[in-house]
């Protein structure tokens, strides 16, 4: 009978282990799949990238040059929000309002757009002030790698590489999520895969596993 | 591809206030407690699965405010300017990542450099990034803003001129003709100034001597590669001597051995130099005994019934009437006048040394100093503005120098750093490093080069010009200064029809333009008298610029302090260099520490046993004991039995230069009578290689293998016969494995000429710059542990002061049956399928077996944290190597980098990998393009060339590691008799 | 096991003891409190042990640089006590493993602490290859486990990757010999136990051992076949601690005498650590009856051989090299012989050879002080051997550029005392807390006066 | 309810012979508790070998093809690295290794099947019919059905055979 008792604690010890590990997302560390931090501004990519249809290096212009992306400087939103300052229902909201109210539309700011004045010194209504410096938004870097690892955006864009392999589909993501665990075995199913499928770069793929290709 | 000259006019307007998300240890605030703390402790404590919820730190991404043009974060940019590290102007090409310069490569187009660096400039880019810099101007300790020191100093001015004092400028050799300019504004503003020049290493006895021969101070240039004759009395022109890397580069055009005839050079010096090292022929002489031959030769040319030495080499120059090319280092009026005499004599003057464009890199005079001593005593000189010199340490009267400057009312200094002259002074305005400031300079008459700064300025700093011009009414900004002066004085001496605009953005694009030299007229040659000259037999001191410090402006540079003597491998400190002989007569042994007398003061210095060194010589190097050295008090790591770096003085070395003296004005640096009495103290000499041949040592020395065959020597005459001589034939080498591993697409490889390779070590320190390897401190070289990828190997033969020198530079084989990887357990080390042997930091766990292992010894180990966390310092770290942690191995990793860069670039382009497109570190910067480097794959490629080359050889080649680094034969150009050569 | 009496033969256990007096002898070291002699014993091992772990830590903390190595030598004393403990380790399962399939019956008294000794000189050897690492956090990473990094394994071709795997498996294999074999006398303490706490312990150990001869008989098979896979096991561990250097390229350690030479050496090193051990712990436990004049003089002639093998090796390794005639290896022996490392050369030459010669005299052999103090010589003889082995060879090697000295710093000796701390302190513990003669076997060869003859 | 008649004796020679003679007359035999492994009482007893031997072959196999292949399939099948210029398959560098997964197997998979199959786990309780048995007393413990007990008998062997000795114990005790 003692014999019984002991097996069935270890039964239940075992299942309580199995239901705790299963939903806290048990994960290696150094592994921030899933990691979606809030950033400074809600800049929505579905709405830039996916909706309006951006390309991607037209902001993260460094991809094809250099080996980082490259996060776009306040400048590069200004192309757009120096004219663009709200979205296009609060314009509509505030013409019909104007036309109810009989007076003149004024320029209205959304929260997020004047976070990119404030960030360039400018006042609310997208007017620079004179002596006023500005200072760079401090974005939260989502995909963070070991600093032992040499990855170049610019091989992998040279060599057809998609961003959303990588990227997860940034279409479709109001906040930057790291979809994939960026980990060595991750990289290493596509740098073992044969190259045929990626027209640039029909290499050998003995050359992409020399441990010199990602660590120096 | 070829680096893409990016051009750039200055950086100053652009604000790349914040760094972008560039690499990781410039990511900004991260919590303190980095990645890779976290990952050690928690891969230490078993609390790893616990962390594993836990968030890894924030990382933040803070791109520009504004995004400038051209610059994009990970991208690196070159731009040309010219290094004024020592005074022989050597064109460089600045790269530039992320809005700083962080590595200096010679500028192939540039007549001085022609693509190689020495030692001293590779290593001067960390000099930009020093926290011990001065930033701000300052009155007597206390920061002040530009405006009110220039009032300030006017005004004292104004007071020197009313009561009849003088303005005296003290300034080394000045190059920049618009600086020139201005100056001479200045003096006509404040009639009583005076400009006075010298130079720490001085050549100005050259100079008088000139003026003695052909009636105008001039120092001419000197053509090594038109010379089929050099005979150097003393002169170290591979080394330190006026211009060492253009002479380099010269000096090998010359021996090529696919000519029918090279270059014969004979030496013949006091000390051991490089110059020495490399000659064909090497007579060890004391000064007084060379001063005789310099008689016995000129005598001999005359009327030719000398006998001895002398009429030997009288003979062999007739022979090269108007193709040789003789030379002196030591600064003595009447021995410069002996050999413009000689030179004269063989009709070289314009054919090998060049009076119609003369260099104009050195131009000082020790007569014009002493002159100002001399006023300072009398009190006339009201007001002395010192810039890019350090007399209270150069000059022999240092002390009394500054005594003397207490009593001046306005003393000026223009320095990057407090020195011991800036101390003395009450003023102090802080010049830029020449990284970060405009200049034009023409160091040789004709070649008009220009530096342009390659970042924002670090601090306030005025570079002497601007000072200059300002107290001489005019209130410009550095660039325009010079542009201004150029746009007025450009039509007279441009070549070619440019508008000026276009001129000068080539002269800035260029880094250099060749122009007009001035118009310049030599007198006929004048036999002139020999000046008495009193050279003393018996025990004489001779004081030598070393590789590394030269006068000692860069004795802060943890790199050159850390950089193996190419002669004696020493590092961080100067020693009296005696030969055996003398060692034995005082019964003294290596590291002992003697008293050095000479009129009347004296210093303690430990000896070193040097081979091939005269007996009456004590050689001293000059640079050392600088102020400013105490700052290496705990460079190296900090554990129970570490020692510090600093000597008893709290300094690196001693200052010998109150030593020296005058002899007709000019300042002696060799050949003044010295007594040295042992002290019986002993000191540890941190030296990088403590064996110095290749022959077994008597006692354990297996009669099958006296001498290890390493170095591989021949002549010129028995190379012409047979091209394979010198060569041991050893056997066969055969393998069991099938060829598991064909490279099928690059095969790297390199090899090196031991005949070029002269020992500078440029190569050593550009690889350190280039792979951020860490400076470990004086105890940690005494205790074999230094870290540099390369060394030099430098093995004697022969015995007495009748020695030949060879040096083999070693660095990782990359072997393809390398020994060191089937022994690392955890695949740390790993062959590539490019033919390099891979070391990935990250996967090492530090048991030391691959370096047990590897028969060439050539891995270092990170036996402390060695990396320091000073935030500016470690800017000069580059961003695609890792800096390694403590217990990491590393070696030369054939520059990896460089080939990836190349490749991703390549493949981007969508062209082929050029042979040459990829330039290692150490390749780029040999004045003797010693080091070849290629894809053995590529047939057409100079390395496999080079591979074929019947000198071709590789070093311990029976063990059948099958290095991919090979060496060629040194080839000498000396008869067979002279016992043939030592290393059989 | 066979018992068949030889009169002619010394009786093994001398004061004719009866099985119950040899329970109670054994065990009433364990009964009674611990002598003053232990007491100091213990203290002195015990601050030895803390000296070692405060340099170990300190060492771990700060780096290897702590220690007195260099560039050229990069292992000295750290890979020199591990081979040397490795070495001791080595004569504890031979006893037990190679004499039991000999039949040797003088092994039963002294292998249950020469067994133990074994476990501790391994725990000793087995902590130097994780604390000379250069990053021990990272040791892990020396085992073949699946990981996210592709995934990547480790390097099987490297002796050291043999090593992990050769010493885990020695230490596990000796620690379940050691323990299957004291069972059944952990049984016999439970039994004997007065407190309820002894007892509840001793319970445990000995798994509820109750005599039966079923499980006697499957036991002693199982017992036979451990031996038979110990004794191959130790001439494997210790060859592929010589593959450290015998497969490396180094001239002095690439030879291919080095196995045997490295086996014959450890046992000649464990059986004088044995000695060593056991002539202290007979005299102050007053087991002279059990550990006879003739056990230790059969250890002795044990000492004899391998010592003969030992320097038939060194002979080897010289007549080697000049047979060869290349001339890094002569190099190599000549400055082994003759260069700035011939004090340690000639040191261990003198302990290695000369000591066992003494052996051959049965004065000496007898003579219990004069053998304790030549055991501890030649302990001394084979810690030189494997630093001259490793210093000489690496301190000079292909490059005269890159020869350099070694000086071993304070904190590398203060490990190499606490590696002797570490091992007298878990030896006197089992003294105090553990059976230290397998009481089984003794019994079991204890000489009655004849099968037919009458009671004892 | 079983009744078993337990005798013991002071010196391993008698219990071999009493135990030969029981057997020999027709006793069944629980079994012999002895302080050590008496030699010659597996014959007397009818014990057959143990085939823990072909156990430990059968585990010493296993751990030489997971040595050996394992090895193979990570250094050339799984992640080929050229180390050194070795071959792939550089099967004399897997041997050492093979060589110790063989006597890692064999070793503890003998031990833990012995453990196992003789039930001394940890743990576990002995079962004793006699005291001192793991001192100096030789026992052996006989079955027999309850009617045909013929215990007159057993006492007449043990008495031949100078047992110390012998009661007769019920099971539940």
């Amino acid at each position: 009978m003692q014999r019984q008792l002991k097996l069935v604690t270890l039964l239940i010890f075992a299942v309580g282990l199995l239901v705790v590990l299963s939903n806290s997302t048990f994960r290696m560390p150094g592994n921030q799949q899933n990691y979606e931090p809030i950033q400074p501004i809600e800049f929505s990519h579905r709405l830039h990238a996916g909706e309006m249809d951006i390309p991607c290096q037209y902001c993260h212009y460094g991809a094809s040059q250099s080996r980082h992306a490259g996060i776009p400087a306040t400048s590069v939103c200004m192309n757009c929000h120096k004219y663009v300052s709200a979205t296009k229902e609060d314009f509509q909201l505030e013409e019909q309002e104007a036309v109810s109210d009989g007076r003149e539309m004024e320029s209205i700011t959304s929260i997020e757009i004047s976070k990119i004045y404030e960030a360039m010194g400018y006042d609310s209504l997208g007017k620079p002030i004179d002596g006023k410096e500005g200072k760079s938004v401090e974005w939260i870097k989502v995909h963070n790698i070991p600093d032992y690892v040499f990855f170049s955006h610019k091989p992998h864009i040279t060599a057809g590489v998609d961003c959303a392999d990588c990227h997860g589909d940034v279409t479709s993501m109001e906040r930057i999520k790291q979809t994939e665990d960026l980990s060595m075995g991750w990289c290493l199913d596509c740098h073992r895969k044969d190259h045929e499928s990626l027209e640039a770069a029909p290499e050998r793929t003995q050359l992409l596993l020399d441990c010199a290709t990602c660590h120096y | 591809m070829s680096k893409d000259k990016k051009y750039w006019m200055s950086k100053n307007e652009i604000s790349a206030d914040e760094v972008v998300a560039g690499p990781a240890d410039l990511q900004t605030t991260s919590t303190d407690w980095n990645r890779r703390d976290f990952l050690k402790t928690a891969g230490f404590s078993l609390a790893a699965f616990m962390t594993a919820c836990s968030k890894t730190p924030v990382n933040k991404a803070i791109p520009f405010l504004i995004q400038p043009e051209e610059v994009i974060p990970g991208k690196a940019y070159w731009y040309a300017s010219t290094s004024h590290a020592c005074g022989s102007g050597c064109g460089v090409l600045v790269k530039n990542r992320d809005s700083r310069p962080i590595k200096l490569e010679g500028n192939p187009d540039h007549p001085v450099s022609q693509g190689g660096l020495c030692p001293v400039c590779q290593a001067s880019v960390i000099e930009l990034y020093d926290s011990k810099r001065l930033f701000n101007p300052m009155i007597s300790e206390e920061n002040v803003t530009w405006d009110r020191l220039n009032t300030n100093v006017v005004q004292g001015f104004r007071k020197s001129r009313k009561n009849g004092q003088r303005i005296v400028i003290l300034t080394e050799t000045i190059t920049s003709p618009s600086t020139k300019y201005y100056i001479q504004k200045f003096l006509k503003k404040y009639s009583n100034a005076k400009h006075i020049e010298y130079d720490p290493i001085s050549y100005s006895s050259i100079l008088d001597a000139h003026e003695v021969s052909y009636g105008k101070r001039i120092l001419p240039q000197y053509h090594f590669d038109k010379a089929d004759m050099i005979l150097s009395l003393d002169a170290d022109f591979l080394g330190t001597w006026i211009s060492p890397t253009q002479y380099t580069k010269d000096y090998r055009k010359n021996r090529s051995l696919d000519a029918d005839h090279i270059s014969k050079h004979v030496q013949i010096e006091s000390r051991v130099s490089i110059t020495g090292a490399k000659a064909d022929k090497r007579y060890a002489k004391s000064v007084s005994e060379i001063f005789q031959l310099a008689q016995d030769i000129e005598h001999a040319l005359q009327s030719n019934k000398a006998h001895g030495l002398g009429s030997e080499l009288a003979t062999e120059l007739k022979q090269h009437k108007g193709k040789s090319l003789v030379i002196s280092g030591i600064n003595d009026l009447s021995i410069q006048i002996l050999v413009n005499r000689i030179n004269n004599a063989l009709e070289n003057i314009n054919k090998t040394v060049n009076h119609r464009s003369p260099s104009k890199q050195k131009n000082g005079s020790d007569l014009a100093v002493a002159q100002l001593l001399s006023d300072m005593k009398s009190g006339q000189v009201g007001a002395l503005i010192i810039d890019g010199v350090n007399p209270v340490y150069d000059l022999p009267e240092g002390e009394q120098f500054s005594r003397l400057m207490e009593s001046i009312p306005i003393t000026i200094a223009f320095s990057q750093k407090e020195t011991e002259t800036s101390s003395q002074c009450n003023t102090i305005c802080p010049s830029p490093h020449y990284l970060e400031s405009w200049s034009d300079d023409e160091f040789t008459s004709g070649i008009l080069s220009m530096t342009q700064p390659t970042i924002q300025g670090l601090g306030n700093t005025r570079t002497l010009r601007k000072s200059i011009a300002s107290w001489a009414g005019i209130e410009n900004d550095e660039r325009i200064l010079v542009r201004n002066y150029w746009k007025k004085n450009y039509s007279t001496r441009k070549k070619g029809s440019q508008s000026f605009n276009r001129w000068w953005d080539n002269l800035v694009h260029d880094g250099f333009v060749t122009i007009k030299p001035f118009p310049l007229t030599m007198g006929i040659f004048r036999q002139g008298t020999l000046p008495k000259s009193d050279f003393k037999k018996g025990l004489t001191l001779v004081a030598y610029p070393s590789l590394q410090m030269l006068d000692g402006r860069h004795s802060e540079n943890p790199w050159l302090q850390e950089m193996p003597d190419p002669i004696m491998k020493l590092t961080w400190d100067n020693v009296a260099c005696i030969s055996q002989i003398k060692a034995d007569e005082l019964n003294l042994n290596q590291g002992d520490i003697i008293q050095l007398s000479s009129n009347n003061t004296s210093v303690e210095l430990p000896i070193y046993i040097q081979e091939g060194q005269h007996n009456d010589v004590v050689a001293v190097a000059l640079g050392y004991g600088r102020e400013g050295t105490q700052r290496f008090k705990n460079i190296g790591p900090d554990w129970i039995q570490k020692k510090d770096t600093l000597g008893e003085n709290e300094l690196v070395g001693e200052r010998i230069t109150h030593l020296l003296s005058r002899q007709e004005g000019n300042i002696v640096f060799s050949g003044i009578p010295v007594s040295m009495t042992p002290t019986g103290k002993k000191a540890d000499l941190a030296l990088t290689q403590t064996y110095n041949t290749l022959a077994n040592p008597e006692n354990t020395a297996p009669p099958s293998m006296k001498v290890r065959p390493f170095i591989q020597e021949t002549t010129f005459d028995e190379y012409k016969k047979d091209p394979s001589s010198g060569a041991h034939h050893g056997h066969q080498v055969v393998t069991l494995w099938k060829d598991d591993h064909p490279y099928e697409k690059h095969h790297w490889g390199m090899a090196i000429d031991l005949g070029a390779c002269t020992g500078c070590s440029a190569c050593v320190i550009s690889c350190q710059v280039e792979n951020n390897v860490p400076v470990v401190g004086k105890d940690e070289v005494y205790r074999r542990r230094d870290m540099a990828w390369m060394r030099i190997d430098r093995y004697y033969s022969g015995e007495g002061d009748d020695i030949d020198v060879a040096f083999q530079p070693m660095m990782c084989q990359h072997c393809d049956n390398s020994p060191c990887e089937p022994v690392c357990p955890v695949l740390a080390t790993v062959h590539s399928s490019e033919g390099l042997n891979q070391q990935v930091y990250n996967r090492c766990v530090g048991t030391r077996f691959c370096a047990n292992n590897c028969p060439y010894k050539v891995r270092r180990f990170n036996w402390f944290d060695y990396a320091h966390n000073d935030e500016l310092e470690n800017m000069v770290l580059n961003p695609d190597v890792t800096v390694r942690s403590r217990g990491v191995m590393e070696k030369c990793s054939m520059c990896i980098q460089r080939i990836q860069e190349a490749k991703i670039e390549a493949k981007a382009k969508g062209l082929p990998l050029a042979d040459g497109d990829i330039k290692l570190a150490c390749q780029q910067s040999c004045p003797a393009d010693a080091i070849t480097f290629g894809d053995l794959n590529d047939p057409e490629s100079d390395i496999s060339k080079l591979v074929e080359d019947p000198r071709h050889y590789h070093v311990l080649e029976e063990l059948n590691a099958r290095p991919t680094v090979g060496y060629l034969t040194m080839v000498r150009n000396r008869e067979e008799e002279k016992g043939g050569n030592h290393h059989g | 096991m066979a018992n068949h009496v030889e009169s002619i033969r010394e009786p093994l256990v001398h004061g004719n003891k009866n099985l119950k007096t040899i329970t109670n002898d054994v065990l009433g070291i364990m009964d009674k409190k611990p002598t003053r002699l232990w007491w100091i014993g213990f203290l002195l091992a015990l601050s030895a042990l803390t000296l070692g772990i405060v340099a170990v830590s300190y060492q771990i903390m700060t780096g290897i640089g702590t220690w007195g190595l260099n560039k050229t030598v990069g292992w000295a004393f750290d890979i020199t006590n591990f081979v040397f403990w490795v070495g001791i380790g080595h004569a504890g399962t031979l006893i037990s493993a190679i004499l039991f399939l000999f039949r040797q019956k003088w092994r039963t008294s002294i292998n249950r602490s020469a067994e133990a000794m074994t476990i501790f000189a391994v725990m000793c050897a087995g902590m130097f290859p994780i604390i000379h690492m250069g990053r021990p956090w990272m040791a892990y990473w020396m085992f073949p486990y699946p990981n996210t990094r592709g995934p990547l394994w480790i390097n099987f071709r490297s002796p050291l990757a043999w090593d992990v795997f050769a010493i885990s498996t020695y230490l596990i294999i000796s620690a379940v010999f050691w323990y299957i074999g004291m069972i059944p006398d952990l049984a016999t303490v439970r039994d004997r136990a007065k407190t309820r706490v002894k007892k509840a312990i001793f319970g445990f150990l000995s798994f509820g051992w109750s005599g039966s001869f079923k499980t006697w008989h499957r036991y002693e098979t199982v017992y036979g076949l451990l031996a038979g896979l110990a004794a191959p096991l130790v001439v494997s561990v210790h060859t592929i601690v010589s593959f450290d250097f015998a497969t490396s390229a180094i001239p002095g350690w690439h030879t291919t005498t080095f196995p045997p030479y490295f086996v014959a050496g450890a046992v000649f090193s464990g059986f004088a650590m044995v000695l060593t051990l056991l002539l202290i712990a007979r005299k102050t436990l007053r087991l002279e009856d059990y550990i006879t004049v003739k056990h230790i003089e059969n250890m002795t002639k044990v000492i004899i051989l391998t010592g003969g093998i030992v320097t038939l090796s060194y002979a080897t390794e010289f007549f080697m090299a000049w047979y060869s005639g290349n001339g890094y290896e002569q190099f190599v022996f000549l400055n082994r012989a003759m260069g700035p490392f011939a004090w340690a050369y000639w040191i261990m030459v003198g302990c290695n050879l000369i000591t066992p010669q003494f052996f051959w005299f049965k004065k000496i052999r007898t003579n219990m002080l004069m053998v304790f103090i030549l055991t501890i010589f030649i302990n001394i003889g084979m810690w030189f051997e494997r630093f001259v082995i490793i210093v000489t060879s690496l301190h000079r090697d292909f490059l005269p550029s890159s020869w350099a000295m070694y000086k071993p710093s304070y904190v590398e000796i203060a490990t190499l005392i606490g590696s002797f701390g570490l091992f007298f302190t878990l030896f006197m513990l089992f003294i105090r807390y553990m059976p230290i003669i397998s009481i089984g076997e003794v019994k079991s060869v204890l000489q009655f006066k004849g099968r037919s003859g009458g009671k004892k | 309810m079983k009744k078993y008649f337990v005798v013991s004796f002071d010196n391993e020679y008698d219990l071999v012979d009493a135990t030969q003679d029981f057997r020999d007359n027709g006793f069944n035999i629980l079994d012999a508790f002895t302080p050590y492994a008496v030699h010659g009482l597996d014959k007397a007893m009818g014990l057959k070998p143990s085939r823990l031997g072909k156990i430990c072959f059968g585990f010493a196999l296993i751990g030489l093809t997971i040595g050996l292949y394992g090895q193979y399939w990570i250094s050339a099948v799984n992640w080929p690295i050229n180390i050194g210029g070795k071959p792939w398959n550089s099967m004399p560098g897997f041997l050492p290794i093979a060589f110790e997964t063989t006597v890692l197997f064999a070793g503890l998979g003998t031990v833990f099947t012995l453990l196992w199959r003789t039930g001394v786990l940890p743990g576990r309780q002995p079962i004793s019919f006699a005291p001192d048995v793991t001192d100096d007393r030789f026992v052996v413990v006989l079955t027999e059905e309850l009617s045909s007990f013929k215990s007159k008998k057993a006492e007449a062997i043990s008495m031949s055979h100078h047992a110390v000795e012998w009661h007769e114990k019920l099971e539940s005790e």
